[in-house]
């Protein structure tokens, strides 16, 4: 009975081992696990145009993106940050970009906060509501977790240190700080723009506060008046050719704007 | 077999038994409620996007939108490549402990203490190392095999526990008698001890399963992110946890279709261990006759 | 082939199957320590263990807090999950009628396959948020032991069950002729009978609530610091990898190898101390 | 387990209440031939590195029944392992010195053990049917060794059960659980498993001290009525027993830790006449 199973089970393995003939063309995209779902769609429509051609994406963080294309493994890696001035050697592609937003859970009352009291709370001068006009209660400061580029970015902004921050849960990927917000009143955290502006219309309990007197919103994101956005890359280790190039082209283009929109992203240019 | 409760009915210590029967129900009361109310949780999210184009259709949307049949396949496909690599082995190890290593002995120890450690190695390190080792050094790329042999070694301290144990149980009568009549240690074995052994097996078996299908960080990095129905072991598939984890950690908007996948997910569980069950029954019945 | 030679092509198969389950972890070792080796090489094991603080950006490399959360993490939850999961087995075997058995064991069948990422998710929108009207900010080690415990509680129970059901009657019928009711019979007898089969069970669960990744990056905090009391936000060391991992490089990502290294050895102390301590139990 | 109703005694035996009397001494040799089947030369069995069984000597006859008695933790039952190898499979164990069955040294490591344990059966105290079917039970150690053809099978698995007297118990039930057979029963299905082997040797680790008095004196007439065809080495703690059935018997006690040989001789002899006053005391139990 079982080694009749077992000898069933093998040639279902044999015959599902055998490779069928491979894609005419495949490109291979690794990295940044924000950018992985927008570039899922926008390789999904790329497929649809060019029959034959196979768009696989992976992620695992956006140093793997970078690696990867560095070391070869991979045709295009994705960034979600800007490249650092040890990564010269990588050519990148800007394909959208993502504003970064400070939120509150929406039974806050307090509505604005200036650079320095964000400064303040974050780095645990300010540990109470009240301070700041808001109802007493402690305040929960969201971080990111080290080496995270809205981090890194957050952290450029106020010109912090990341030893600087005191802060009481660190979280790692957009939703978690979006849902980590949404359940504790007296949260503050800082989150992408677009998704957090969706999230609050589809009446999760958060807010985005404005910064500089701007706005946070995807329209201010997109004009260039929204300080705080980090650009969304496709990185390639050489000029890329043929059906890579195709592809980095079309993910710059018109076409997929879109696409990028449903992700809560901002489309380049205007 | 008579339980004990129907031989004697007298209370010598009505205190302490009262206590320990108050006790068990209210712990097996906690974890049956704590699990209702978490599979109540999925239902209330979860439910309303749950219909049969969710299960016959591709993503679409990053998940937002569409199903997730692909998904479901290359699970099972992932769980199944890891099955099939670590039962056999599983099982071979656990023979070798339990039958030609004494208890206590260097080999048992050596053996038994790089499981435990291995048991312990987190599932993200798994996925680093299935990463560079099968993906990379092995050349499997990202793939549905990659992916399950990942699994295979991180699912094989649980199977090699348990079938040992298993095993064990196995009173020595049997195999002295078997041994008596001149029967190859084989033939004790796949005629006695493991069939016997099979409820136990099968409980093992099942937390492997269990494991398996549960895992995320492990997969991200084998057998990957892609959402396409795959057409061979060799394409890389993502797994019903990694969407999930997708979905709520990277898709705003994508909650309903992830509790909705994790409601997939308890489902394939109740098959794939309905069929364990099944299956195991059936080799009872023809192989051991107890009644 | 003669029945002795299958018998030695049978030990020999075992033997090869065994080194491979067994070289699986030297493999991993191996990896681990070529991944984490840069970072030794430049700053060496001590700054590991003696540093200030965990800011690796910044050249500051101190597992300490990560080490004891991962300890006190995975010791809460076998405390928690360790009798509920014996008291399920019981419940099961001795004191549930058979409708009620037959859903108790698809509840701990089932509870043992649902990913990581849904209890952390549910652990994130229902456990965080009451835990947090008892002290901020929820996200605490008293969450992920309780998420933790919840994943671990199968493990415990399935194999506990099992240990059970293979104790052979007569010891059953010769604790009932000796008078003692079914309690007594269970404290006095069947326990005791299957420890070493719980306690191996045991160990497979805290191992897997030490190796544990999504659910506690998701619940805990993942604040580094000591924790002073259960409702601390602490860092596991494996969440320490998951969340940075994604964007480390260099030392950075070097460094978190040695997380994954410093939890392997974490692991090894404890199997190492638990079999001696737990083989004296089961030889008693 | 003890359910001694079902277990009726055979037809073939008449007056089941000569169980709980002393039958008459069964004489020695001229019953079977005095030749030497198994000869034991000096064997001391060590688990790990204290001895067991110390520089025990000992000529096993051929067709003849041969008890072994003692105080329990003399030794016998390690010895009777010694006779099929079961010994290898106790881990640590040891043994020294030669013992040959036919004059074939069975001692050496390359012995194939199979061969010698399907020649040497070895009936256990507590029955231990495998938890299959009856007909499974005597099936699969024959497929085992060999025996594969359906019509030789039934003739050798109906003529076993006929021997032990159960073929016409369980000739309609040969597909139930050998496990739902009573006690006696059980070990009298162990006896004809060893039985379908053909085997030349029955080793018997005190084969009715598990079972009631009427099973036991089943067991005991299937035993005597082995005598002739099978040499029987039967460990026993049931003094009557040995002196009814037994040819020869030899005397184990503990000395130094180890159990000896103190006194082997005809089993009349050495129940009526000791040489040794040890053997004297302790058959004296029976006697006194």
């Amino acid at each position: 009975m079982l080694s009749k199973l077992f000898t069933t089970g093998a040639l279902i393995f044999v015959a599902l081992s055998t490779p069928v003939i491979a894609a005419d063309d495949k490109i291979v995209i690794t990295g940044s696990s924000t950018v992985a779902p927008l570039i899922t769609e926008i390789g999904k429509r790329f497929e649809e145009k060019n029959p034959g051609v196979r768009v696989d994406v992976q992620t695992g963080g956006s140093s793997r993106g970078i690696n990867d294309a560095r070391s070869g493994l991979a045709d295009i890696g994705m960034a979600s940050r800007a490249l650092k001035k040890d990564e010269s050697d990588l050519k990148a592609y800007t394909i959208a970009r993502d504003g970064i937003g400070v939120v509150l859970n929406s039974a806050n009352t307090v509505s604005t906060l200036t650079d320095q009291q964000i400064v303040d709370i974050y780095t645990g001068k300010i540990s109470d509501w009240s301070a700041v006009g808001g109802t007493q209660g402690p305040i929960t400061v969201v971080n990111k977790a080290e080496g995270r580029s809205t981090l890194e970015l957050f952290l450029h902004f106020f010109k912090l240190k990341a030893s600087d921050i005191k802060a009481h849960v660190v979280i790692g990927d957009n939703q978690q700080g979006i849902k980590t917000v949404a359940g504790n009143p007296n949260a503050i955290g800082y989150v992408s723009v677009g998704t957090a502006e969706f999230e609050a219309g589809q009446g999760t309990p958060i807010k985005l506060l404005g910064m500089g007197g701007v706005a946070a919103s995807v329209e201010n994101v997109r004009n260039g008046s929204f300080p705080l956005a980090r650009p969304l890359n496709l990185v390639t280790s050489k000029e890329p050719t043929g059906m890579t190039k195709l592809f980095i082209d079309y993910t710059q283009s018109a076409d997929t704007h879109d696409l990028v929109k449903e992700q809560f992203f901002v489309p380049n240019g205007p | 077999m008579p339980e004990p409760a129907n031989l004697i009915d007298r209370e010598i210590h009505p205190v302490r038994d009262r206590v320990l029967l108050g006790a068990v129900w209210a712990a097996a009361m906690l974890v049956a409620g704590a699990f209702v109310w978490l599979l109540a949780d999925l239902l209330w999210h979860g439910a309303g996007r749950l219909d049969w184009s969710f299960l016959s259709t591709a993503p679409r949307n990053s998940g937002r939108a569409g199903g997730i049949w692909p998904i479901v396949v290359s699970t099972v496909l992932i769980v199944a490549v890891a099955i099939v690599v670590a039962a056999p082995l599983g099982l071979a190890t656990a023979v070798l402990l339990s039958e030609f290593t004494r208890r206590g002995g260097t080999t048992e120890r050596a053996i038994g203490l790089s499981l435990d450690v291995l048991a312990g190695v987190p599932s993200i390190v798994f996925g680093l190392f299935g990463n560079a080792f099968f993906s990379v050094w092995l050349g499997l790329g990202f793939s549905i095999l990659s992916g399950g042999l990942t699994l295979a070694c991180m699912v094989l301290p649980i199977l090699i526990r348990t079938a040992e144990t298993g095993l064990r149980m196995v009173p020595d009568d049997w195999r002295l008698g078997a041994a008596a009549l001149g029967l190859s240690r084989t033939t004790a074995l796949h005629q006695i001890l493991i069939p016997v052994a099979t409820p136990v097996l099968l409980a093992g078996l099942m937390l492997g399963i269990g494991r398996a299908m549960a895992e995320t960080a492990a997969l991200v990095f084998t057998s990957g992110y892609v959402d396409r129905m795959p057409s061979s072991l060799f394409d890389s598939g993502r797994a019903i946890s990694v969407h999930i984890y997708d979905l709520t950690m990277n898709v705003a908007g994508g909650d309903r279709s992830a509790y909705a996948s994790a409601l997939v997910l308890i489902a394939l569980l109740v098959l794939v261990n309905g069929a364990a069950i099944w299956l195991s029954d059936r080799t009872l019945q023809r192989k051991i006759a107890t009644r | 082939m003669s029945r002795t030679a299958r018998d030695t092509c049978l030990l020999l198969g075992l033997s090869v199957a065994a080194i491979v389950a067994s070289g699986i972890l030297l493999l991993i070792i191996l990896f681990l320590s070529t991944e984490a080796w840069p970072v030794f090489s430049q700053v060496g094991l001590l700054k590991f263990a003696f540093d200030e603080a965990w800011y690796p950006t910044e050249g500051a490399f101190d597992l300490k807090p990560m080490l004891v959360a991962s300890f006190a993490m995975s010791m809460l939850s076998i405390m928690l999950a360790a009798p509920l999961g014996i008291a399920s087995a019981v419940f099961c075997r001795f004191y549930a009628p058979p409708v009620v058995r037959r859903a108790y064991q698809w509840i701990i069948i089932l509870l043992a396959g649902i990913p990581s990422v849904v209890l952390g998710l549910w652990g994130l929108t229902v456990i965080v948020p009451l835990i947090l009207m008892l002290a901020p900010p929820g996200a605490s080690l008293l969450a992920g032991s309780l998420v933790l415990a919840l994943m671990i509680v199968p493990t415990v129970a399935l194999t506990t069950q099992a240990a059970l059901a293979s104790i052979p009657q007569f010891y059953w019928v010769g604790a009932a002729a000796l008078g003692l009711s079914r309690e007594g019979t269970l404290l006095g007898v069947a326990l005791p009978a299957v420890r070493s089969s719980i306690f191996a069970g045991i160990m497979l669960a805290m191992a897997r609530a030490l190796g544990e990744t999504m659910a506690v990056l998701m619940v805990s905090g993942n604040v580094v610091q000591l924790p002073t009391s259960l409702f601390d936000p602490v860092r596991t060391l494996t969440a320490n990898i998951a969340l940075e991992m994604a964007y480390a490089t260099g030392d950075h990502r070097s460094a978190l190898f040695v997380s994954g290294l410093a939890l392997t050895v974490l692991v090894f102390i404890l199997a190492w101390v638990a079999r001696r301590s737990g083989g004296q139990v089961v030889h008693a | 387990m003890m359910s001694a109703v079902d277990d009726k005694p055979t037809p073939s035996r008449e007056g089941a209440s000569s169980a709980f009397t002393l039958g008459p001494l069964v004489a020695g040799p001229p019953c079977c031939t005095p030749q030497t089947h198994i000869s034991i030369k000096s064997v001391t069995l060590s688990y790990g590195r204290i001895p067991a069984i110390r520089d025990v000597s000992l000529d096993i006859y051929k067709g003849c029944i041969t008890a072994l008695i003692g105080p329990s933790g003399c030794g016998k039952t390690s010895l009777l392992s010694c006779l099929n190898r079961l010994t290898d499979l106790i881990p640590g164990c040891h043994v020294e010195g030669r013992i040959a069955i036919d004059g074939q040294d069975i001692t050496t490591p390359d012995l194939d053990v199979q061969r010698l344990r399907r020649r040497v059966g070895m009936i256990f105290q507590k029955p231990s049917p495998f938890p299959l079917s009856i007909w499974r039970n005597l099936e699969m150690p024959l497929r085992e060794h060999g025996v594969t053809r359906r019509d030789e099978l039934e003739f050798r698995i109906e003529k076993a059960l006929a021997d032990v007297g159960l073929w016409a118990e369980v000739k309609d039930r040969l597909g139930s659980a050998a496990l739902t057979l009573s006690g006696g029963q059980q070990q009298r299905l162990c006896i004809a498993r060893a039985l379908t082997l053909e085997p030349s040797t029955l080793l018997m680790d005190e084969p009715c001290s598990a079972l009631d008095p009427l099973s036991s004196a089943v067991v005991e007439d299937l035993i005597q009525s082995l005598k002739g065809q099978y040499t029987v080495v039967i460990v026993t703690h049931n003094l009557a027993q040995a002196r009814r059935i037994a040819n020869y018997a030899a005397f184990f006690w503990v000395k130094e830790r180890a159990g000896t040989l103190v006194e082997f001789d005809q089993c009349r002899t050495l129940f009526d006449q000791p040489r040794h006053e040890l053997t004297a005391a302790y058959v004296k139990g029976l006697q006194g």
